[in-house]
């Protein structure tokens, strides 16, 4: 079946990780996470598998390590009362792994959607960028499709994507200097 | 050489055929509705902008100044205001504006309304001069319906 | 004071055919608007006046109270000289167009080298506005007007070169004469050679591209060009454009009727007249209203395609077998 | 593709189409640039009518965000409603009752047949006949009455609710909508000796605007557009949703690819959806048309969703992120025209202005939905 056509080829990219999604409830096949250098030479795997692009956009991910870390402190703080509460059993214990990492700062999530003509495979693909200096490698050479894609992303979040052959403005007025879908953003 | 016939003869006759056509619709009856003339009566769910409804009993509008509708309007277009009278557990309807100009005509304040206090109009000629003749007051509208 | 009958006789005509073209414009305009209403299935113009028959008259007087703006950059001579020149050809032509027996204002016997000289003046009017003006629109149709008069001109010359060859007089009147009745006329075959009715609707059809009309309207075309050569033009330049398109028509369908339906003859012979000549020259005119609102614009190769390829050959192969016919009966 | 001389003594020059332009149905402006009337580079603009639907999205509760849908794309706004709600229902997990899938279907596809009458009407204006737009206008009245008798709008529909449909259909429209069967019937032979079979028409759009399968791939061009060049994709086959599966009907495929082919491929449409409706009204089942408990305040669990629908212009995807609260984290709107333009550029290389406007109207664009 396509997707395990595309597991196999995608085993290249060292940093992608793949993982089913059940589609009846989310809507797409597979969801592939990639580090930012790596997002052209996933699109080109994916272009040799015959995908097309349906559409690449952004989400803010503002205050979510601030999320993190009191979700974090919550449960090692709960971890310390139940061990209190069992007699002082051992409460050196290391809080629960299952936190994801803190991420150091919070993030834009570059989301890329592909699909296929033939076979019933919608692919997403998310790429953790940092909100500071937000930097993704275009892949427009891959699918030209994507340019306009990202030239409405830039304009939307600021993400800078890097080999773009023309991030101006697409939707926003031509000296429009302001990010409107970002989280912090002020009219 | 033979498609250039064909080419032709096919083409001389599909010319033909929609000439045909437009003379066999050039002598057949008229469909236009002429407006200024004549209008059509509008279908009973048109959604024109909403008014209040007149309570039979009461004689005057159901709302009980819940506000639900301005609440949940997307556009924000609605205000409401009443005041408490005593010996009447209902608050009464001292005012109900409805701003027109950014009515989306969507229905969410009619579907949500729970005294079916608004309902849909039938007027559809808004012509007007000033975006202010847009903002309705629907209570004195109900009073000149009265009157 | 008396006044000599032939400046009296001049005069006459002059107004009479001024009046003529502006009446005839006006009704034209009108039947247009009710034949594309009646074919798209509404009505058309029906408020000013009955029938909305004061509807042209109405716009005409709305044309001329508007300014007539020349846009900044365009130049000015050529700008205000153009819709004169697409207008002097279409009045000029009816000098020598045979109303009726006695109703022509010169009989010339090059009646019709005179129509083709004039007519050719056109396509010069519509180049000058559309350079004139200053807008690229206008530039982009005034080259496709020239290359479609150019291309429409040979085949419409041929089939007349083959009709002087039957009738052997270039005269209109004489022509008309030779036609008495309806058995007589130059469309059907056993009147000169067997591809005469292929000669009268090859004329047919380049009068239409002659006049920019129906589905060669390439030079004013709404949808790429935005208005074509007259997009900068307002008030009575846009009017003159109008007028001059609409005679134009008028004399490209009077031309068919008389060469090839003989003019204001009656067919059966009865009593021949004005009339006859206006009931024919209106229904080939109803006709061209009636393909323009039923076919889509070809494109400018299509177009020349068309010309080239196929009216070009059809109107030489009709002078060869007329030429050929006459030379053996 | 005939071959520019690509001297760079050519002098070519800069023509504005748009944005204020009869061909461009909307406020889109395509920068050409020409040598003659042969386009050296095409290069759409946008923005003109961007409205930013997306962050509207974001401020306002689900069911508030209902009537933007269809304002995106207001020829086929049922798709629209139909494609957020079903992403929606899919978020909170909603069930809707099976007569309300029913109207709904019926309806889209009712949607879809006018979008394609006025598309039709507007594409042979763009060629130059006048007198289809009112044919088309005319059968498309009728079947707006229709659908104002049932949702109360003509053309910005909001007549979807999560679990359901606004109100119930009545038997009117269900004779009506028989009556409007049999009449398009009748009508769609008259539109193909009237246009198809037009040869000035044929000569229009044969063989103009060729648009590869590849180019489709790599646009992610979708609906009509990528049907004309081959490509057997149609949401509503591919990824089914609603009660399509219980419809026999089939996708009208044309490998050429010219502006022919996406003609044909939405003439037969009509024609398919015609079918559709028929069957629909056939298997009406009776019962409720809104779901028991959908809660009033709506707040879908966190997590990312998807939902694809076939509109008229191709797939429109919704991908709703919500983080638990009344009002979406995020709501992206794939349109399919976006896509379906972005190869505009590539594809009109080397063409005549006429044939381009022949490519543009073959693509069936909706401004509005570009620009979001």
């Amino acid at each position: 079946m396509k997707a395990n056509a595309l597991k196999q080829a995608m085993a290249k990219v060292s940093s992608a990780k793949i993982s089913e999604a059940p589609y009846a409830a989310k809507g797409f096949h597979l969801e592939i996470s990639v580090a930012p250098a790596e997002v052209a030479a996933a699109a080109a795997v994916l272009d040799r598998e015959g995908f097309f692009i349906e559409a690449v956009t952004g989400v803010d991910w503002l205050g979510e390590q601030a999320a993190a870390e009191k979700a974090a402190k919550a449960a090692a703080a709960a971890a310390a009362k139940k061990a209190a509460a069992s007699g002082e059993a051992a409460p050196a214990e290391p809080a629960p792994a299952v936190a994801p990492a803190i991420p150091a700062e919070d993030q834009f999530e570059v989301v890329y959607d592909f699909n296929h003509y033939e076979a019933l495979c919608r692919v997403t693909m998310r790429v953790r960028v940092v909100r500071s200096t937000p930097e993704v490698p275009t892949i427009s050479e891959i699918y030209p499709g994507a340019n306009w894609h990202e030239r409405e992303t830039h304009d939307f979040f600021g993400i800078v994507f890097t080999g773009h052959p023309d991030l101006s403005p697409l939707l926003l007025p031509e000296d429009a200097d302001f990010h409107p879908l970002r989280k912090d953003f002020q009219a | 050489m033979s498609g250039y016939f064909r080419d032709l003869l096919d083409g001389t006759k599909s010319l033909a055929v929609g000439l045909g056509i437009t003379f066999k619709y050039m002598v057949g009856p008229v469909i236009t509705l002429q407006y200024p003339h004549q209008t059509l009566p509008m279908q009973p769910r048109f959604r024109g902008h909403i008014d209040l409804v007149r309570d039979p009993e009461t004689g005057t509008d159901r709302c009980i100044v819940c506000g639900m509708c301005q609440k949940t309007c997307p556009s924000g277009c609605i205000t409401v205001a009443g005041d408490k009278v005593e010996g009447v557990k209902k608050k009464a309807l001292t005012l109900y504006t409805l701003d027109f100009t950014k009515c989306s005509l969507c229905g969410l304040c009619v579907e949500v309304c729970p005294a079916d206090a608004i309902t849909f109009s039938k007027d559809y000629n808004l012509a007007g001069r000033s975006r202010e003749a847009y903002v309705f007051d629907l209570k004195k509208r109900l009073e000149e319906r009265k009157g | 004071m008396s006044v000599h009958p032939d400046v009296a006789r001049v005069i006459g005509y002059v107004v009479g055919t001024i009046a003529f073209v502006a009446l005839n414009a006006s009704f034209l305009v009108w039947l247009e608007r009710k034949v594309a209403g009646h074919i798209q299935r509404r009505i058309g113009p029906k408020e000013v006046g009955p029938f909305g028959i004061f509807q042209s008259l109405a716009d005409g007087i709305k044309l001329m109270s508007k300014q007539l703006i020349v846009p900044e950059g365009a130049d000015g001579l050529l700008f205000r000289l153009a819709p004169l020149l697409v207008m002097i050809p279409a009045v000029m032509v009816y000098v020598v167009i045979p109303f009726g027996p006695a109703l022509v204002a010169r009989d010339i016997n090059m009646g019709i080298l005179v129509i083709f000289a004039f007519a050719s003046i056109n396509v010069l009017g519509l180049l000058l506005g559309g350079w004139g003006s200053n807008n690229k629109y206008a530039v982009i149709s005034a080259t496709r007007a020239v290359s479609q008069n150019v291309a429409y001109e040979i085949p419409m010359l041929l089939t007349v070169v083959t009709l002087v060859m039957i009738t052997h007089t270039m005269s209109l009147n004489q022509i008309v004469a030779q036609q008495p009745t309806i058995k007589d006329w130059y469309l059907f075959p056993w009147n000169g050679s067997i591809m005469l009715p292929i000669g009268f609707l090859i004329f047919f059809i380049c009068s239409m591209a002659e006049t920019n009309r129906a589905p060669f309207d390439l030079g004013e075309a709404e949808s790429e060009l935005v208005a074509g050569f007259h997009t900068e033009y307002a008030g009575m330049g846009f009017g003159l454009f109008f007028l001059g398109e609409y005679s134009n028509v008028f004399v490209g369908c009077a031309l068919a009727s008389i060469m090839f339906l003989g003019g204001w003859q009656c067919p059966f012979g009865l009593y021949p007249g004005v009339h006859w000549m206006l009931i024919k020259t209106y229904f080939l005119v109803f006709v061209v209203m009636w393909v323009r609102w039923t076919y889509p614009r070809t494109t400018l190769y299509g177009l020349l395609n068309l010309s080239w390829k196929v009216l070009i050959p059809f109107a030489l192969l009709n002078l060869l077998v007329t030429a050929a016919l006459l030379k053996v009966f | 593709m005939n071959v520019l001389a690509q001297d760079p003594a050519l002098e070519t020059f800069v023509l504005n189409m748009g944005p204020q332009h009869p061909a461009t149905h909307g406020v889109l402006r395509v920068k050409l640039v020409l040598d003659g009337e042969y386009i050296v580079e095409a290069e759409p603009v946008l923005g003109y009518i961007h409205r930013m639907h997306e962050k509207m999205g974001e401020n306002r509760t689900f069911a508030q965000f209902m009537p933007n849908t269809g304002r995106l794309d207001y020829l086929s706004a049922l798709s629209y409603n139909h494609g957020y709600v079903c992403a929606v229902e899919r978020a909170a997990g909603i069930g809707v009752p099976e007569r309300a899938e029913y109207i709904r279907c019926i309806t889209v596809e009712l949607n879809r047949i006018s979008s394609h009458l006025l598309w039709l009407g507007a594409y042979v204006l763009d060629l130059g006949g006048f007198t289809p737009l009112l044919y088309a206008f005319d059968d498309r009245e009728i079947l707006l009455d229709l659908l104002e008798g049932v949702t109360g709008a003509r053309l910005t529909y909001c007549y979807f609710r999560f679990g359901g449909v606004y109100n119930d259909i009545d038997d009117d429209f269900v004779t009506g909508l028989k009556g409007f069967v049999k009449r398009m019937r009748t009508r769609l032979p008259m539109y193909h000796n009237l246009v198809t079979k037009n040869i000035i028409l044929r000569k229009r759009l044969e063989d103009i605007g060729f648009i590869t399968p590849e180019l489709c791939r790599k646009y992610g061009a979708t609906g009509p557009v990528a049907r004309g060049s081959g490509i057997d994709y149609d949401v509503r086959r591919h990824e089914p949703y609603s009660v399509y599966p219980e419809f026999k009907f089939d996708i009208p495929v044309y490998p050429k690819g010219d502006s022919m082919a996406r003609y044909l491929v939405r003439m037969d449409e009509i024609e398919q959806s015609l079918r559709i409706i028929e069957q629909g009204l056939d298997k009406l089942p009776s019962g409720p048309v809104m779901a028991e408990k959908v809660p009033k305040i709506l707040k879908p669990p966190k997590g990312d969703y998807y939902h694809a629908v076939e509109a008229a212009r191709g797939a429109f995807g919704v991908r709703l992120v919500s983080d638990g609260t009344n009002t979406p984290y995020r709501l992206k709107l794939r349109s399919p025209s976006f896509s379906n333009l972005s190869l505009f550029a590539e594809a009109a290389q080397g063409l005549l202005i006429a044939d381009a406007i022949a490519l543009m109207g073959s693509l069936d664009l909706v401004i509005p939905e570009i620009d979001r």
